[in-house]
């Protein structure tokens, strides 16, 4: 019985990656970034609506409604997230949704919704920031830094 | 029963004695809903967490191919199952209800035909008489566990692909009326150095193509042998790659002879990406409509390679490769039928 | 006018979010991380607050403003209280959007629960 | 590397506005003429004078679009808007206003404000400096409540 010898295979990762990266599904860059842009655009004008509202009809100036008006960002957020519909409005505008500080509340809400079934504590509680923490963390010792760098300069009188 | 290099020919003619398929709301909405034998159209189903669901998916699943055998519970000799979740505890407790002596197994969405060529290998053996064998996943406990969570607004790259919700079990006998298990290739890790978790399709095909090309290479047939060769869950992007791969290497297959489990389980018009994946998808497809394929003598040689990607979301983190495995089984009616 | 320069700017910085996910291929978490600290780079220059002047929401809906605002309470803290101030000021301007990711996620697991696919 | 390409980026962003914005700049000379801003009579209670003067001088900044103001005795509050394309020099702007109403006022505090709040308040006082009589004590405290507001931080 005169056994066929068996091709060579498999082939190399550097070759291999030519043949992957021929069929891979390409990522329609520019349609995903007019998404992002006018989806993104448009959460940043409610924003803006929503500046407004504050400054006309209570004590806000332009400088401190920005914190009633991400708050009141965030509680729609939670309701959008709640109601199972962010996920598919971050599918459509994918940077669009994640960018805007809605983003940053739908990390840390969604991961609370998750991980009730692990129960508040270790669930809810120890999750929450499993996927905003990074920004929080990296954003405060950025700001450390930038911080600490201006105020020397500014003690050494150099700006 | 050794063959070749890596391979298994079953001479004592293992039965599929018979197949069960369970699904939840997006299989109801595919091409495939009427193959099921249970769909749910909640994912919940009526449990409190998702691997509660995935465990109540593989106990009903395992009720019902025991139930289509026509035999009692205790006349299962062996459970052979697993899954993907945290040490694949729904099958854990799955097995837990169903008192079966367990054996459990890991190799992400090829468990389903690692399971059987174990059982078949068993029962070549004289090891058992009634093997149990089986897999499941749920989206929402895999979307957790290797992706974000559920609710997170994410986007998904036209690579990536959509884990099945579902459960598909094979019981596998001695004797009895059914396809007969006659062969299995015990497939190699090949992994390529495909990084990214949402391109799964691409770390699979080449595993897929290597444990085809051995199969063929071990008992010396061509591709034309089979009526249809049924991959796990490769997605379109795997697919195609896999194809191209065969052909490098002069095993041309025609189009229409190539299926996988991941394009079929899912229509056009569902948004899954790439297609179907999870350890449910090729159990579902097989065990399923494979089977129904087979017992209606549609097709009657079948070549089930079931694929998956062996990486953790650990191992992703500290940027290893994806490795990825395939396992082959033939499963052929019967010839004297 | 501040409408359509809100929508104009904003949606520049999504698209630049969305460049670095598709072209840089970064993770939302390492895209957004990158973000914020661009926005206290853009700060510490000086180039932040004429930008928030100009669009308005534009710039501080999106989340480069966090690390925006994070150096500003820096910042204040530091004219005050000197290099101490560096540290205990960081989270004083910036607190109501992690206070209110904070309470809505714990309101929201109490009442919603994840719907999946 | 990719975090490089990122500042990058965003670089040649900020410097591609600043372009255009030199450019919308020279345009919009042509229209500098259009601000508005209503002269207060009010001779009863307190005289709006120096409010009248300030605005007049403010109204000389080619780039300012509207002004209201407002004066006690010896407060002065002042806030005005820019066009739209000068709202990145708004900080500067703003301090060049009120050195320059420093100048003109010796002998009164002045405060100086960009604020949308400050503007929608002094216009309505404007308003109801001009329809109603309102006595010397509700003019002091609704200015002091402005100037405390656009003091307030974050």
């Amino acid at each position: 019985m005169s056994m066929k010898s068996k091709p060579p295979f498999p082939p190399t990762s550097t070759s291999y990656k030519q043949t992957e990266q021929a069929h891979e599904t390409p990522r329609p860059i520019l349609l995903n970034c007019i998404k992002a842009f006018l989806i993104g655009g448009t959460i940043c004008v409610i924003g803006q609506c929503i500046s407004l509202f504050y400054i006309s009809f209570f004590d806000f100036t332009e400088e401190t409604a920005g914190n009633p008006t991400i708050a009141t960002l965030i509680f729609i957020t939670m309701l959008v997230t709640g109601f199972g519909m962010y996920d598919k409005l971050g599918q459509f505008s994918g940077a669009g949704t994640a960018v805007p500080v809605t983003g940053f509340g739908n990390a840390v809400i969604s991961s609370a919704i998750e991980h009730r079934t692990e129960g508040f504590i270790l669930g809810v509680g120890a999750n929450m920031f499993k996927l905003a923490g990074p920004v929080i963390v990296y954003g405060v010792f950025s700001a450390f830094l930038i911080a600490l760098i201006k105020t020397v300069l500014q003690l050494l009188g150099v700006i | 029963m050794f063959t070749g290099t890596q391979s298994w020919a079953f001479s004592t003619s293992p039965v599929l004695l018979s197949g069960s398929a369970v699904g939840g709301p997006m299989e109801a909405q595919g091409p495939l809903a009427s193959s099921f034998d249970l769909l749910f159209d909640d994912l919940w189903m009526e449990q409190t967490s998702y691997e509660n669901a995935q465990q109540r998916l593989m106990e009903e699943a395992s009720a019902l191919a025991i139930q289509k055998a026509h035999i009692f519970d205790e006349q299962v000799d062996f459970f052979i199952s697993g899954d993907l979740i945290n040490q694949m505890t729904p099958t854990n407790f799955a097995a837990s209800t169903l008192q079966i002596p367990f054996l459990g197994t890991f190799n992400a969405c090829a468990t389903s035909m690692e399971s059987v060529a174990l059982a078949a290998a068993i029962i070549e053996a004289s090891g058992a008489n009634y093997i149990l064998t089986g897999s499941s996943s749920h989206f929402s406990s895999a979307e957790r566990q290797y992706r974000f969570p559920n609710e997170y607004g994410s986007q998904k790259p036209g690579t990536s692909q959509t884990t099945v919700t579902g459960a598909g079990c094979a019981m596998i006998s001695k004797e009895g009326s059914g396809p007969i298990i006659k062969r299995a290739t015990i497939g190699k890790i090949i992994d390529l150095g495909i990084t990214d978790p949402f391109n799964m399709g691409a770390a699979m095909a080449p595993a897929a193509a290597d444990t085809i090309i051995t199969h063929l290479h071990d008992f010396q047939l061509p591709i034309t042998y089979y009526d249809a060769v049924v991959t796990g869950d490769l997605g379109k992007v795997g697919r195609d790659i896999c194809i191209q791969l065969l052909n490098d290497v002069k095993v041309s297959i025609a189009p229409n002879q190539f299926l996988d489990a991941g394009l079929m389980v899912y229509g056009p018009d569902q948004q899954v990406f790439a297609g179907g994946s999870g350890s449910a998808c090729s159990a579902v497809v097989s065990f399923g409509h494979m089977l129904e394929q087979l017992q209606a003598k549609k097709v009657n040689r079948v070549l089930f390679v079931a694929t998956g990607v062996l990486h953790s979301p650990l191992s992703i983190q500290q940027q290893k490769t994806m490795p990825a495995i395939a396992h082959a089984v033939a499963i052929e009616n019967g010839s004297d039928e | 006018m501040i409408f359509v320069w809100a929508f104009i700017v904003g949606g520049i910085i999504c698209v630049i979010g969305q460049l670095l996910f598709d072209v840089a291929k970064l993770t939302p978490a390492h895209t957004l991380t990158l973000l914020v600290v661009i926005g206290a780079i853009l700060d510490g220059v000086g180039l932040y607050e004429p930008l928030i002047d100009f669009a308005g929401a534009g710039a501080t809906v999106p989340i480069t403003s966090f690390g925006n605002s994070l150096v500003h309470g820096a910042m204040a803290e530091a004219e005050e209280h000197g290099l101490i101030g560096v540290v205990t000021g960081i989270f004083e301007v910036t607190s109501s959007g992690i206070s209110a990711a904070i309470i809505f996620g714990v309101i929201g697991a109490l009442i919603f629960k994840p719907r999946g696919s | 590397m990719r975090y490089h390409a990122g500042v990058f980026m965003i670089l040649l962003l900020l410097m591609g506005c600043g372009k255009s914005q030199d450019h919308l700049e020279q345009q919009m000379h042509h229209t500098e003429e259009q601000i508005k801003f209503s002269t207060v009579k009010n001779e009863t209670t307190i005289d709006q004078y120096e409010s009248n003067q300030a605005k007049e001088i403010v109204a000389t900044f080619h780039e300012t679009t509207e002004v209201f103001a407002a004066n006690t005795k010896d407060w002065l509050m002042l806030a005005f808007n820019v066009t739209h394309m000068n709202r990145f020099q708004l900080k500067n702007i703003e301090k060049n206003v009120k050195k320059r109403l420093t100048e003109e006022f010796p002998h009164m505090k002045i405060e100086v404000s960009t604020d949308e709040k400050m503007r929608l308040e002094l216009k309505k006082l404007e308003e109801d400096l001009h329809t109603n009589n309102l006595p010397q004590q509700t003019v002091e405290k609704r200015i002091k409540q402005i100037i405390s507001l656009s003091r307030e931080e974050t």
